[in-house]
């Protein structure tokens, strides 16, 4: 007889917590919705937001920084010694970005030390064709024009000046580079200086 | 037909049924080759390896800090944890100690994905039991908060890269600890709506209770670890019993299950969001001022030596091998995944049950491919 | 001999042509109705662009289904395969035969309606056996043995609540049975009330919803029976799903809630208002709770609902002879 | 508990089974591997979890790295066995602990160390077909691992 008591207890309290399962969907019923309609509304990008690669070609200083630091080589820079007006200078011949083996960690965005490479706010890079991402020529104004027709590089430079991704504030600390013998164990890890910029007068090293 | 019937009898045969790689309830590409007896699991032999990218090999060919986004591809769904674990590892191997901020800020960033990832272990869960969508959609809409957060402070949704040898990418913004307050009170009082959806709903507790059972012996032997382990009734927390970073100065509890079923593992993870806040709440109190943001290391050589380091992730211990030759890369990154071993245990923990529980069992022991497979 | 032009057959053919019109519009509606409570239960808009708020969703999804190519897979029984939506499809329309929309809207009234309903949407399950059988897939077929069984399983609890509702009002006839809840509806009645519950229950299994969708379980099965059909196939099946809550749906506001009865307003309007009343609550349950397992869901037929159906059947019958 | 009072533990009980000093491991022979396993699992020192299974390729040898861990002791230990080349082949350990057996697999596939006495010893991430041991050093494809080599970099930029 308990048995069967229990039984009933059980199947009562059971129904109950159908009941209350119940109440909270139809409270959220007539809550408001949370979601976008996406392709009508469009979510702004924070200025941190990583999208593709991009690059302000006259602050570029050729110091070959981003292309170390990419894990997945997905940066391809060449340049050559230009003499104009008797001083030397160096020219880019080449600086291509191929965002199929971009794994948009934006490390090359954080060790720019002019902030040239940033990452910019487009999310909607579908394309028909790999070639159309595979070789992007970053020295061109309008190198994501057949992506999004509303790219712009001046938009997007004005939106990344205020992002905080790379931008430190300078400490005289000495840098944290461990070296094999004497591992740092300073309590205070303080960021390495912005690594200077190539000297403009290059020796022969760099090629053509 | 009655003929055959007569002459060799009625005979049954088992039905082999490939579950996966391909099935909306193996959580990414798991293939589950099962024997069926009518509908009772009688064998259960998982094939992994879909989704092999050999992380391991191409941590050998890239410098310390090129590795961190790849971390980020073995769980994805607790990938500031995975940042952390593998940054954690190679300070270790450099002996390098950071300040208190970079301690407070990783702590905060590593508990809030920890959050996002249960979150989304929950939401999935329900969803193998047939909950169709509703659950889940909850759990990514608090998820989503947390994300909006991330992205704000990193600029990645799923993938972060956020953790630095030495430091973080950037500072949290001005906004962070009244964002993240907000979210405390308001992650908490989604908790006990979900406890009304699902903890003590009767369909589900009758689909959950004694399904699976992982005896605690059966799962030290077996090496698993994180909530499924804490489930079984072990209380083992790398975080309180082998403390890093600073989580020895955090109050909060490490619960534990009675059973170790199903039930026990889900209940485990919801009051782990639950512990989860209240370190972020102490960590957003106490942190200290300071600069936790660290320039990237272009090159730096460890010192010819190894390093073990095992973090609590959300799945249970990860831990990196790392070993030096004084080079500028790891001579040896091996990456000990918790999600591997918690899939090891399944065989024998299925064996018996019947398909639906099967799937209430997998979905339980949430497991991450990207992570097995590395 | 009927006469081909008598009054009967020609308003027969008029009442049918409303019905199928009927049918295939309702079936559009309850699937985006189904979208946009999902939607908002979880905090979503669902479907907004094609329409005002996507109302003509289904429309575009028609269309899209139409188009698609028909794909037969390898080693299918192919006879069989292609046989099975029809077998259910066409039950579910037969079906609406008997349903009174309104107080003189109705194809036919049987003297034998209720009988005739429950009778032939039990033929759904041979399609979906048929299905989960010809498509040479083992989900497929666990699907389908799932759903012979389960839909055997709560045809014992409807039909014996469905007894108790023929005992009160003393006939069989759909009609008959609204005009017995004249003076009040059959589900303020307490042993009627637990009869509403149990029919509730064994109808949303019998249409296999959520919690019962066992034949279906898309994380056990892909999605059981129907996982190989594609295209207009497919959505012969949606539709049939579709078709049968409403039928259970109008069957239950006929049986319970008085039909087309209710003040003011022209009966249709009280009918639909209640069937699509009771399909909300189908929907609220469905996007509420997680499903059952096999055993438990047979055990709970047979080892609760049936001997709580039973009981009430004999408790009612005491009381009527008293 | 620490790892010198660990070490003299087991050259008590296995007196020729330590290898090599090492400062933060115990290196045995890979002859008394078992035997000083089931010592570190069964005796008072209670290594229950074997925690992790990790190969290391030194070229010449192959080093078989066993992280135990000890609840009671609250101690991880680096067992380490190294393997020459010409003999790859070490007893396994997963009677002992089920888990070693998914991580001596993943050994296996990954270095071609042979697991005597393994009871399901196959390919776990690798395909069955495939021939080569990926993380051994000689083994490199260049067409899967592109390192960061533009043109004006690898010309000294």
């Amino acid at each position: 007889m308990e048995k069967i008591f229990r039984k009933i207890k059980n199947a009562y309290l059971g129904m109950i917590s159908l009941f209350i399962g119940m109440r909270v969907t139809i409270k959220n019923y007539f809550a408001p919705s949370v979601t976008l309609e996406y392709p009508i509304k469009k979510k702004k990008m924070a200025p941190n937001f990583r999208g593709m690669v991009d690059l302000k070609p006259e602050a570029c200083v050729i110091c070959y920084q981003c292309i170390k630091i990419c894990p997945v080589a997905a940066l391809d820079l060449t340049h050559k010694q230009m003499v104009a007006d008797g001083k030397k200078k160096n020219e880019i011949t080449k600086f291509t970005y191929n965002a199929e083996l971009c794994c948009f960690c934006g490390l090359c965005d954080e060790i720019c030390p002019t902030d040239a490479i940033f990452m910019n706010k487009m999310y909607e890079v579908s394309v028909y064709d790999h070639n159309q991402v595979m070789n992007i020529d970053l020295m061109n104004e309008n190198k994501y024009k057949h992506v999004d027709a509303n790219y712009s590089l001046a938009a997007e430079i004005k939106i990344n000046d205020l992002n905080t991704v790379g931008i430190i504030q300078k400490s005289p600390v000495a840098p944290v580079a461990a070296v094999a013998a004497a591992p740092a164990v300073s309590a205070v890890v303080s960021p390495t200086p912005a690594p200077e910029a190539p000297k403009p007068t290059s020796t022969n090293k760099e090629t053509a | 037909m009655t003929e055959i019937i007569a002459k060799e009898g009625l005979r049954s045969e088992e039905l082999i049924v490939n579950m996966g790689p391909q099935h909306p309830s193996t959580h990414g590409v798991l293939y589950l080759e099962l024997r069926l007896d009518g509908e009772i699991v009688v064998d259960c032999r998982p094939h992994i390896g879909y989704l092999h990218r050999s992380c391991e090999k191409i941590a050998e060919n890239r410098t310390y800090i090129q590795f961190v986004p790849f971390t980020d591809r073995l769980d994805y769904l607790g990938s500031m944890n995975n940042n952390l674990g593998y940054v954690l590892a190679v300070e270790k191997l450099l002996n390098l100690q950071v300040n208190a901020r970079v301690s407070y800020v990783r702590t905060i960033i590593a508990e809030l994905n920890r959050i996002a990832s249960h979150l989304v272990s929950l939401g999935t869960f329900a969803q193998d039991l047939g909950a169709y969508a509703t659950p889940m959609f909850y759990c990514f809409r608090d998820r989503e908060k947390i994300v909006e957060l991330f992205d704000e402070i990193c600029g990645g949704r799923l993938t972060y890269n956020y953790m630095r040898i030495g430091g973080v990418q950037t500072e949290l913004p001005a906004h962070a600890d009244k964002y993240i307050k907000d979210f405390i009170k308001y992650e908490r009082q989604k908790l006990q709506e979900y406890n009304e959806l699902l903890t003590y709903n009767a369909i589900f507790l009758s689909r959950t209770k004694k399904i699976g059972i992982l005896k605690p012996e059966v799962a030290i032997n077996y090496s698993v670890t994180g909530p499924m382990l804490r489930a079984s009734g072990v209380k083992w927390d790398v975080r309180k019993d082998e403390p890093y970073m600073l989580y020895d100065q955090f109050k909060f509890d490490v619960p534990i299950g009675k059973v170790g079923d199903s039930w026990d593992r889900f209940k485990v993870r919801l009051d782990e969001i639950g512990e989860s806040l209240k370190i972020v709440e102490q960590a957003i109190q106490g942190i200290p001022a300071g600069n936790a943001v660290a320039k990237v290391n272009k090159v730096f050589k460890a010192p010819p030596s190894e390093s073990y380091m095992r973090t609590e992730n959300p799945r249970g211990e990860l831990g990196f091998y790392l070993v030096s030759d004084g080079g500028l890369k790891p001579y040896r990154n091996k990456i000990r995944s918790p999600s591997f071993s918690n899939l090891a245990v399944l065989p024998s923990i299925v064996r018996g049950l019947n398909v639906s529980d099967m799937v209430c069992v997998l979905g339980s022991t949430d497991i991450v491919m990207g992570e097995i497979d590395r | 001999m009927i006469d081909p032009l008598s009054v009967q057959v020609r308003s027969m053919v008029i009442n049918s042509s409303v019905i199928l019109g009927f049918i295939s519009i309702s079936a559009m509606f309850l699937i985006w109705w189904e979208r946009k409570v999902s939607a908002h239960i979880q905090n979503r808009l669902g479907p907004m662009i094609v329409g005002w708020h996507g109302s003509l969703q289904s429309i575009a999804d028609t269309v899209k289904l139409l188009l698609k190519e028909n794909i037969v897979p390898a080693g299918a029984d192919k006879m069989i395969w292609w046989l099975a939506p029809f077998f259910v499809v066409v039950p579910s329309v037969m079906a609406f035969v008997t349903i009174p929309f309104a107080r003189n809207f109705v194809v036919h009234d049987l003297n034998v309606g209720i009988l005739f309903i429950t009778s032939i949407t039990s033929v759904c399950v041979l399609g979906i056996f048929m299905a989960g059988w010809g498509s040479n897939n083992k989900y497929s077929l666990l699907g389908g043995m799932r759903s012979a069984a389960q839909i055997i399983s709560y045809e014992v609890p409807l039909l014996l609540s469905v007894v108790v509702v023929i005992m009160e009002a003393g006939t069989l006839s759909m009609q008959g049975i609204i005009q017995a809840q004249e003076h009040g509806w059959f589900i303020l009645k307490p042993n009627l009330a637990i009869a509403f519950v149990i029919y509730f229950i064994s109808s949303t299994a019998e249409v296999n919803r959520v919690p019962f969708d066992i034949p279906e379980a898309e994380s056990e099965l892909g999605a059981g029976y129907h996982t190989e059909y594609t295209g207009m196939k497919f959505a012969m099946f949606f539709v049939a799903e579709y078709t049968n809550l409403f039928i259970v749906s109008a069957v239950a506001a006929t049986l319970f809630l008085g039909g087309w009865q209710g003040p003011f307003l022209p009966s249709v309007f009280w009918f639909l208002l209640k069937s699509y009343g009771i399909i909300f609550l189908s929907m609220w349950v469905r996007w509420t709770l997680p499903r059952v397992r096999m055993d438990q869901m047979m055990g709970f037929a047979w080892k609760f609902l049936t001997p709580v159906a039973l009981l009430n059947l004999l408790i009612s019958g005491w009381f009527m002879l008293r | 508990m620490d790892l010198n009072q660990l070490v003299q533990a087991v050259r008590e009980k296995f007196p020729d089974a330590v290898a090599e000093e090492r400062k933060a491991a115990l290196v045995v022979k890979k002859e008394s591997l078992r035997a000083v396993a089931q010592f570190l699992k069964t005796s008072e020192l209670a290594f229950q979890n074997l925690h992790c299974v990790s190969g290391v390729d030194w070229k010449d040898k192959i080093e078989v790295v066993y992280h135990l861990y000890s609840f009671k002791h609250r101690f991880m230990l680096t067992l380490k066995v190294f393997l020459p080349m010409e003999d790859l082949a070490v007893e396994t350990l997963s009677g002992l602990w089920e888990s070693a057996n998914w991580l001596e697999r993943e050994t296996f596939d990954l270095f071609g160390v042979k697991f005597l006495n393994h009871p399901d010893l196959r390919r776990i991430l690798n395909p069955d077909e495939w021939t080569d041991y990926p993380l051994r050093k000689n083994f490199d494809r260049p067409d899967f691992f592109r390192l960061p080599q533009s043109e004006g970099l690898k010309a000294g930029g």
